[in-house]
């Protein structure tokens, strides 16, 4: 609270024009929770705005009021300096303020040229030609192809964000919010998604940028606010950002992020000797029948102690393996062992029982159940097993010790273990989900997207418990779109393209550009 | 001593028809003998226990349960609350003291209807259009198809059920009305409460196959107040002296001791004349009606709906 | 050719299926329009009943059946709008509130008929028809079909109307989006409560309609509970076009034509128990469900509430 | 300064102070029905009736009276398990309207079987075999949209409709074609004597199937909140995808589901005529269900609180039948007020959670 840079007002210097865009003094409140406590921002035309802070520290909230999701319940907004009301989305998008939401904001159901039409007038046709023709030109101005035609439900998260960004460019704003826009995006999405910030702040456009990965703010942005606890912690401006160096800025915001105290150094890097423990995990001649991306004739085994990295574009037939694998979906052909036992005719249960672990990659919509507390998401793969069930009868005092336990130990950020798990920020919700699928007696576990939205912080404590799974004997297979993830932590990497696996290589020196070469299609 | 009546009645009583008749009846005999009569309408044709019970407690006589949904539960609620009931359709529960039944067959009335259908049908066809199957109302249609085939041998009569539950479903009676006279029928036999205004309205609106005017026959009420000129005529059924003796023999402790039922020889079934009715025909109606009453023309009423099916015109004969 | 089936018995049992199935087509084709929005409309036989009992009303004392229908429409349009206040901006549970105003439509328009028309139940006069040229000449279908009250036509235009806006026109993209993803819809600047208001009103609208052509074209009268179920069958109805307007209409003809086709299995004599072949539309139904079940394809945010912002 | 940032953060709005819990739903309850009162009275008013005068006989036929409130307690008895029926499918997501159907045919086999068991059965066993017939009928007329949700995913509304519609019609070629007591004109089944039916309470006219409901809500109560089974059953219902990962059959369980729910609504048809009608008339279907739905929506799938709304739902009806014959209002009217009452019980639920939501 006494860094100078918090208190910095609206108006910083009196000669200076207004700011395109200002919070003042706003607060948001939720049931149990103040989201942002007096936050003041100024946005600026032609500069990256960097929003960083921990899971829950109100980004997404403050953004909220920005695009006439959330009303302030104190404080106001100023465009050019004078006070509005931002009530709706409508409201927001006639402001020229377009978002990129953190949840994907396009109906599946319609095609994307059809997404990009919705608000039009009423009674007037969808002008598709139109939108293509206009879609067409942001795409290349982009360097992006999306299909106009293709439905939205049939394309991967990734691609998704790429057309809500061409949405928000589409329209003309003046402000342009993505809200982990990155996340989802291969390194080299998101280095284009940067290169495409510079280029819309140099045509003179806002832009507010809220992510999880410290190199990316550092490297796109103009200004940094850090938000922390749902207040205002520090702002880095853009002179002081630019005679920092890099090293010094990440420092300083991780010293604002996270309090004075050290976060934990980053143990990364190469690890253990490889290991040698006996196969676990044997998948051989796999296919899985899907109607987008079918899997076909994968092979892969991965020992006890062993972490197989999954790498390849988001879409590429990853969920569909883990699914199968897990016992979600029906296998076309082909056998799974664990330690020996086959198990591809097991049930999702019975192959837990045997000690297979899967942490999914949806944890909204298949990981938890939105509307139960935390502590009934916690075991929920454990219904009517002793000791939270005795004689199928449920008992509330182990249950809610065991929940509290996880929590604390995963550091979960929730008023109470009582409180429905779909009120959590994202981040924390992956916490809990993790916290059920680590603990008790795992022989393999496999890993979607685990760090996906997660902060620094919890990122490192994730990939530290993803190492200590494998510690313990675990067979770990880590399918992620983070090649940095992967390299970090896998032994071996295979690459998934087009629902097979094109290649396995081990986690030495020049694993980076071999592992790239395959991904992108190299073997074709 | 008996101080008041109770009736409980599953519609309004203001259809013109089986539930006017009861509640006007129980009116009319209760005030001819100088006592209360307590209605008790529109109760359904779910459970009437309660209602059964409430009336009883609040001091009524003698109970008249009128419809034969209640004549389980009406003798059930009379021996648990000592009181005499009246019912419908099930003359053998008479109980001496306790049950008496009141099953009123308009069958002679019917027949009639359908000598006089037959007399004055242009195009040799007439229909019957009704609402459900219950027994009194099978019992009218087989008279009916009877009487008309008695009066013209190769009369066709045609017959149809509007739909399940139908008794409000006047856009159904009007269809299947409509349906039935185009099938040529040129006087239409109905019997459905709410639906029938439907079929009504049907007649009223519509043309026979001949061009000509369609006619209606009704069944228990009198719809003159409410005619347009269709109204041919109507099987009606006088409840009153039914009650009125129900009366009597609670006062004279003889209840229970035999069954009531409606008939022409005492005019508690009787033909309606309206206006449409020529006078020859009518005096030939009247004829025929003293037959019945003398026992010249024997009927026997059958209560099944495969009876109905069995005397109207099948298909294979009016394909001859 | 057999003395029954001649060409004025052909033409009066296909009227009858039309004239049945209209109402019920009315009906899926409102109830369609909510569910795409997202708005499960249990009380549309409550706007059917009101819809019945105003057109009804007005018809008979005006003598002018397009009032009546214009006044049924309102009726159900302001039953409708309860269910757009309670449902949409409040979030009420669509199931209660559906039901209760089911019940109370019921119960009101009973009471109301009591009062006034149970000592005269008035009947209207016969409908004008409107003959198309040329059609109206054809045998049995001619009269049958193409010279009808033009209430049908409209009628049937509704459903033309409403594949159009569902196809090709901005709202029915932002009709599928309330009931899809509403938060989408709401991101793009839509107001999904104003959108889903319009839905739940043209609803009513409809509904209040099909009520009104029930008690003006298909009796002639008023009675109370006269829809009997329409409503519900309207439901299924929808639920099984999968948000295809032909499909409710194609629907509503088949279960029209089921009627009739039992009305003439009676006329015939043929001796099969009335309630046997009365199981026959329903029968029907299901039969097509096993046969050709596949997944329902409901939209996903059917049933609940919208509020913005919320998790 | 992290702690104290997070205690201010978390504890900064706390909600507002609450009333007793007991006043708050004592409260709750009791608004929406006074205010239906009035909204009902003036519509009384306008129709010319003094409502003061209704109101009066509805609570003194309905609740008070001695033989008002065993016929209240009485009525109960099938709303019950029809609730209960309820409540087990909507707690798992699966909307059973298909309750009268199920309803309708276990009456009628039961009323079919009970006559004649009578005569080589203690009468104790016929009732405990009829029951059992019941369920097991009812459960039979779910058994196609069971298979077709669980196997299918065809959509249940559709297919519990129909078989709604379908099953009435069944019940009744069953009563006149099959069943039928040849005894009588009246196409009705045979009858069970009032002495061989289910014993009553104490020295009253109430059923016992109105412990038998009572028993089955509460026990449907227990299994769905503090069972492994009950849990199960809720995950399908509010996350199916969430199911599967969970290693849950989901199919397996949708069965599961329609197989109780069903049976229980056979069960309620099966104690009604044990209890009270001891026979089946063609034509008859009560049609409970539609009624009970909102019911035990209202109570947010609770048992207890089921109980007290469908305790409200029979003193108004038993009283208002009374009421409306003796103040000459057509019977009608009770339909207006359970209308008028439905939508005011959904108001007020809705301003409790805003006012709970420390909304404005
Ligand atoms: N609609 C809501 N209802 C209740 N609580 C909410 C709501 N939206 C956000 N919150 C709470 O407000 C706090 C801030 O959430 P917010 O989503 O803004 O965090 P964030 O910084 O975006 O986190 P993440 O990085 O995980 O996305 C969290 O504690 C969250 O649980
Ligand atoms: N904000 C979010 N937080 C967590 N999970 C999300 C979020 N948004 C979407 N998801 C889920 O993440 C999953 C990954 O989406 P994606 O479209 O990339 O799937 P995929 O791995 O390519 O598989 P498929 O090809 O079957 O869709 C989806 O199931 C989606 O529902
Ligand atoms: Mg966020
Ligand atoms: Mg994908």
């Amino acid at each position: 609270m006494t860094d100078p840079a918090a208190s910095s007002g609206i108006h910083p210097s009196p000669g200076m024009p207004d700011p395109l865009i200002a919070l003042d003094h706003v607060t948001k409140r939720f049931p149990g929770v103040v989201a942002n406590d007096q936050v003041s921002v100024a946005i600026w035309p032609g500069e990256v705005h960097v929003l960083l802070g921990e899971n829950g520290a109100g980004k997404s909230t403050l953004v909220g009021m920005l695009s006439g999701i959330q009303q302030p319940d104190d404080g106001g907004i100023l465009i050019e300096g004078r006070e509005v009301s931002i009530d709706t989305p409508a409201t927001a998008l006639s402001l020229g303020i377009g978002t990129v939401f953190q949840h994907a904001m396009l109906v599946p159901s319609l095609t994307v040229a059809e997404n990009m039409a919705l608000g039009g007038k009423a009674w007037t046709r969808p002008d598709r030609q139109g939108i293509r023709r206009d879609m067409d030109k942001v795409c290349t101005d982009l360097g992006i192809t999306i299909d106009p035609h293709a439905r939205v439900g049939s394309l991967s998260l990734g691609e998704q964000q790429q057309v809500e960004i061409v949405r928000a460019v589409l329209r003309h704003s003046r402000v342009l919010i993505l809200d982990e826009a990155t996340a989802m995006l291969t390194p080299k999405g998101a280095q284009e998604l940067g290169a495409l910030m510079r280029r819309l702040v140099a045509r003179g456009l806002a832009v507010i940028f809220i992510t999880h990965k410290l190199n990316e703010a550092v490297e796109f942005g103009d200004r940094i606010t850090v938000l922390r606890l749902g207040r205002k912690v520090g702002e880095i401006a853009p002179d002081r950002l630019r005679t920092l160096g890099s090293e010094a800025v990440t420092a300083e915001i991780l010293r604002l992020m996270f309090g004075s105290h050290v976060v934990g150094a980053d143990t990364g890097g190469r690890r253990r000797p490889t290991p040698t423990g006996e196969t676990v995990l044997a998948l051989s001649a796999i296919d899985v029948p899907d109607e987008s991306v079918p899997v076909r004739g994968v092979d892969l085994t991965i020992r006890s102690g062993e972490i197989l990295g999954v790498a390849g574009i988001d879409g590429n037939g990853q969920k569909q393996l883990a699914e199968a694998i897990a016992g979600q979906r029906r296998l076309g052909a082909g056998t799974i062992r664990l330690a020996g036992v086959a198990i591809e005719t097991l049930s999702v249960a019975d192959r837990r029982r045997l000690g297979l672990r899967y942490v999914t990659d949806d944890r909204l919509n298949e990981g938890t159940v939105g509307s139960f507390p935390i502590a009934l998401n916690l075991v929920l793969k454990q219904v009517g097993e002793e000791p939270f069930w005795f004689r199928g009868v449920q008992r509330s005092a182990p249950i809610a010790d065991h929940a509290r336990r996880l929590v604390s130990e995963f550091d979960v950020r929730t008023p109470g273990v009582e409180t429905a798990i779909g009120k959590l920020s994202g981040g924390n919700i992956q916490k809990a989900l993790l916290a059920r699928e680590l603990s008790g007696e795992a022989r393999v576990v496999i890993f979607a997207k685990p760090t996906y939205g997660l902060d620094v912080q919890n990122i490192r404590a994730t990939r530290q418990r993803i190492r200590d799974a494998a510690e313990r004997g675990c067979a770990v297979m880590l399918i992620s779109t983070d090649l940095e993830e992967i390299l970090e932590l896998s032994d071996r990497i295979a690459v998934m393209d087009q629902g097979r696996v094109v290649g396995v290589v081990d986690n030495d020196a020049d694993a980076r550009s071999r592992v790239g070469a395959l991904m992108s299609g190299a073997h074709r | 001593e008996l101080k008041s009546i109770a009736i409980l009645t599953p519609e309004a009583g203001t259809d013109y028809g089986w539930n006017q008749q009861g509640v006007d009846a129980a009116k009319a005999a209760g005030a001819a003998a100088g006592i209360e009569a307590v209605v008790a309408e529109d109760l359904g044709y779910g459970d009437v226990r309660p209602t059964l019970r409430g009336l009883a407690q609040e001091g009524a006589g003698l109970l008249i349960a009128h419809a034969s949904g209640y004549n389980t539960a009406a003798p059930e609620i009379g021996a648990e609350a000592k009181i005499p009931v009246a019912i419908v359709d099930r003359p053998d529960a008479l109980a001496a003291g306790a049950v008496a039944d009141y099953t009123c067959s308009g069958h002679e009335g019917a027949y009639l209807a359908g000598r006089l259908a037959a007399k004055m049908s242009r195009t040799g066809t007439v229909g019957i259009v009704v609402s459900g199957e219950p027994p009194s109302w099978n019992a009218q249609s087989v008279a009916f198809a009877e009487g008309a085939k008695a009066e013209k041998a190769d009369i066709t009569v045609r017959y149809a059920v509007i739909g399940p539950a139908a008794y409000a479903d006047a856009a159904g009676g009007k269809r299947v009305t409509e349906a039935l006279m185009a099938a040529g029928a040129d006087i239409i036999f109905g019997q459905g409460n709410g639906s029938s205004f439907g079929m009504l309205q049907a007649i009223e609106t519509g043309k026979a196959t001949d061009g000509g005017k369609v006619f209606f026959i009704d069944v228990i009420g009198d719809k003159t107040p409410i005619d347009k000129g269709n109204l041919l005529s109507s099987v009606v059924w006088n409840l009153t002296p039914v009650y009125s003796a129900m009366i009597e023999d609670v006062k004279a402790d003889k209840f229970g001791t035999r069954n009531y039922g409606i008939q022409l020889a005492d005019d508690s079934v009787s033909l309606l004349k309206t206006k449409q009715i020529p006078d020859d025909i009518w005096a030939q109606i009247e004829a025929l009606k003293k037959d019945i009453v003398d026992g010249k023309i024997k009927l026997t009423p059958k209560f099944d709906a495969e009876s109905v099916h069995a005397v109207v015109t099948q298909l294979a004969v009016a394909a001859e | 050719m057999s003395a029954l089936f001649t060409e004025a018995f052909l033409t009066a049992l296909i009227l009858g299926a039309v004239t049945a199935g209209i109402p019920l087509m009315l009906a899926g084709l409102g109830e369609q329009i909510s569910e795409k929005a997202g708005v499960l409309n249990i009380g549309i036989e409550g706007m059917m009943l009101i819809g019945a009992y105003t057109g009804f009303l007005v018809a008979y004392f005006t003598g002018s059946i397009w009032l009546g229908f214009f006044s049924g429409s309102l009726g159900g349009m302001a039953v409708a709008s309860l269910m757009a206040l309670f449902c949409v901006r409040l979030g009420l549970s669509q199931i209660v509130i559906g039901i209760a105003l089911t019940l109370g439509a019921e119960g009101l328009t009973a009471l109301l008929h009591h009062f006034q028309f149970s000592q005269s139940y008035p009947r209207l006069e016969a409908v004008e028809s409107l003959a198309i040229p040329g059609l109206s000449a054809l045998p049995v279908i001619g009269p049958a079909l193409f010279d009808r009250p033009p209430i049908i036509y409209l009628a049937i235009a509704a459903v033309a109307v409403t594949a159009w806006v569902f196809r090709s026109t901005n709202l029915g993209l932002a009709l599928q989006a309330a009931g899809d993803k509403p938060a989408a819809l709401d991101a793009a600047g839509v107001d999904v409560i104003a959108v889903r208001t319009g839905a739940v009103l043209t609803t009513g609208l409809l509904a209040g309609l099909g009520g009104a052509f029930m008690a003006e074209v298909g009796a002639g009268i008023f009675v109370p509970f006269m829809t009997n179920g329409a409503g519900f069958i309207g439901i299924v109805l929808a639920m099984l076009a999968r948000g295809r307007p032909l499909w409710v209409l194609l629907g509503a003809l088949l279960f029209g034509a089921c009627l009739s086709a039992t009305t003439a299995l009676q006329v015939a004599g043929v001796d099969i128990p009335t309630d046997v072949i009365q199981m026959l539309p329903f029968a029907a139904v299901l039969a097509i469900l096993v046969v050709f079940g596949r997944r329902a394809s409901l939209p996903p945010a059917l049933g609940s509430h919208y509020v913005r912002g919320a998790r | 300064m992290t702690s104290e940032l997070a205690r201010k953060r978390m504890t900064a709005s706390a909600p507002r102070p609450d009333l007793g819990p007991l006043a708050r739903r004592a409260a709750l309850a009791l608004g929406p029905v006074l205010a239906a009162l009035v909204l009902g009275g003036l519509v009384l008013l306008v129709l010319g009736v003094n409502p003061i005068a209704y109101y009066v006989f509805v609570v003194e036929r309905g609740l008070l009276s001695p033989t008002g409130i065993q016929a209240t307690l009485t009525r109960m008895a099938p709303l019950l398990l029809i609730a209960a029926s309820l409540i087990v499918a909507f707690r798992a997501g699966i909307w059973n309207l298909g309750g009268d159907g199920q309803f309708l045919l276990g009456a009628v086999v039961v009323a079919a079987a009970a006559p004649l068991l009578i005569q080589h059965l203690p009468s104790w066993a016929v009732l405990v075999v009829c029951m059992a017939l019941g369920a097991l009928v009812g459960a039979v007329w779910s058994v196609l949209p069971a298979l077709l949700k669980a196997y299918q995913g065809v959509n249940e509304i559709i297919t519990t409709l129909m078989m709604t519609f379908l099953g009435v019609s069944f019940a009744n070629v069953l009563v006149k074609l099959a069943f039928r007591d040849p005894g009588t004109t009246v196409p009705q089944t045979r009858t069970l004597e009032v002495a061989d039916r289910l014993p009553r309470l104490f020295e009253t006219t109430i059923s016992s199937g109105l412990v038998i409901g009572i028993v089955a809500i509460l026990a449907v109560h227990v299994m769905m909140t503090r069972t492994a089974f009950g849990l199960k059953l809720r995950i399908v219902g509010a996350n199916t995808r969430a199911a599967v990962h969970a290693g849950l059959s989901v199919p397996r369980l949708t069965v599961a589901v329609f197989a109780i729910s069903a049976s229980l609504a056979g069960l309620a048809g099966a104690v009604e005529i044990l209890g009270v009608q001891g026979n089946v008339r063609a034509d008859w279907n009560p049609a409970y269900s539609l009624t009970v739905v909102p019911l035990v929506f209202l109570a947010r799938f609770n048992g207890p609180a089921t109980i007290a709304f469908v305790f409200l739902f029979s003193v108004l009806s038993i009283g208002g039948e009374s009421a409306a014959r003796r103040m000459g209002v057509p019977n009608f009217f009770t339909l207006v007020i359970v209308g008028i009452l439905l939508i005011l019980l959904g108001l007020a639920e809705y301003l409790d959670q805003r006012r709970r939501a420390g909304g404005p």
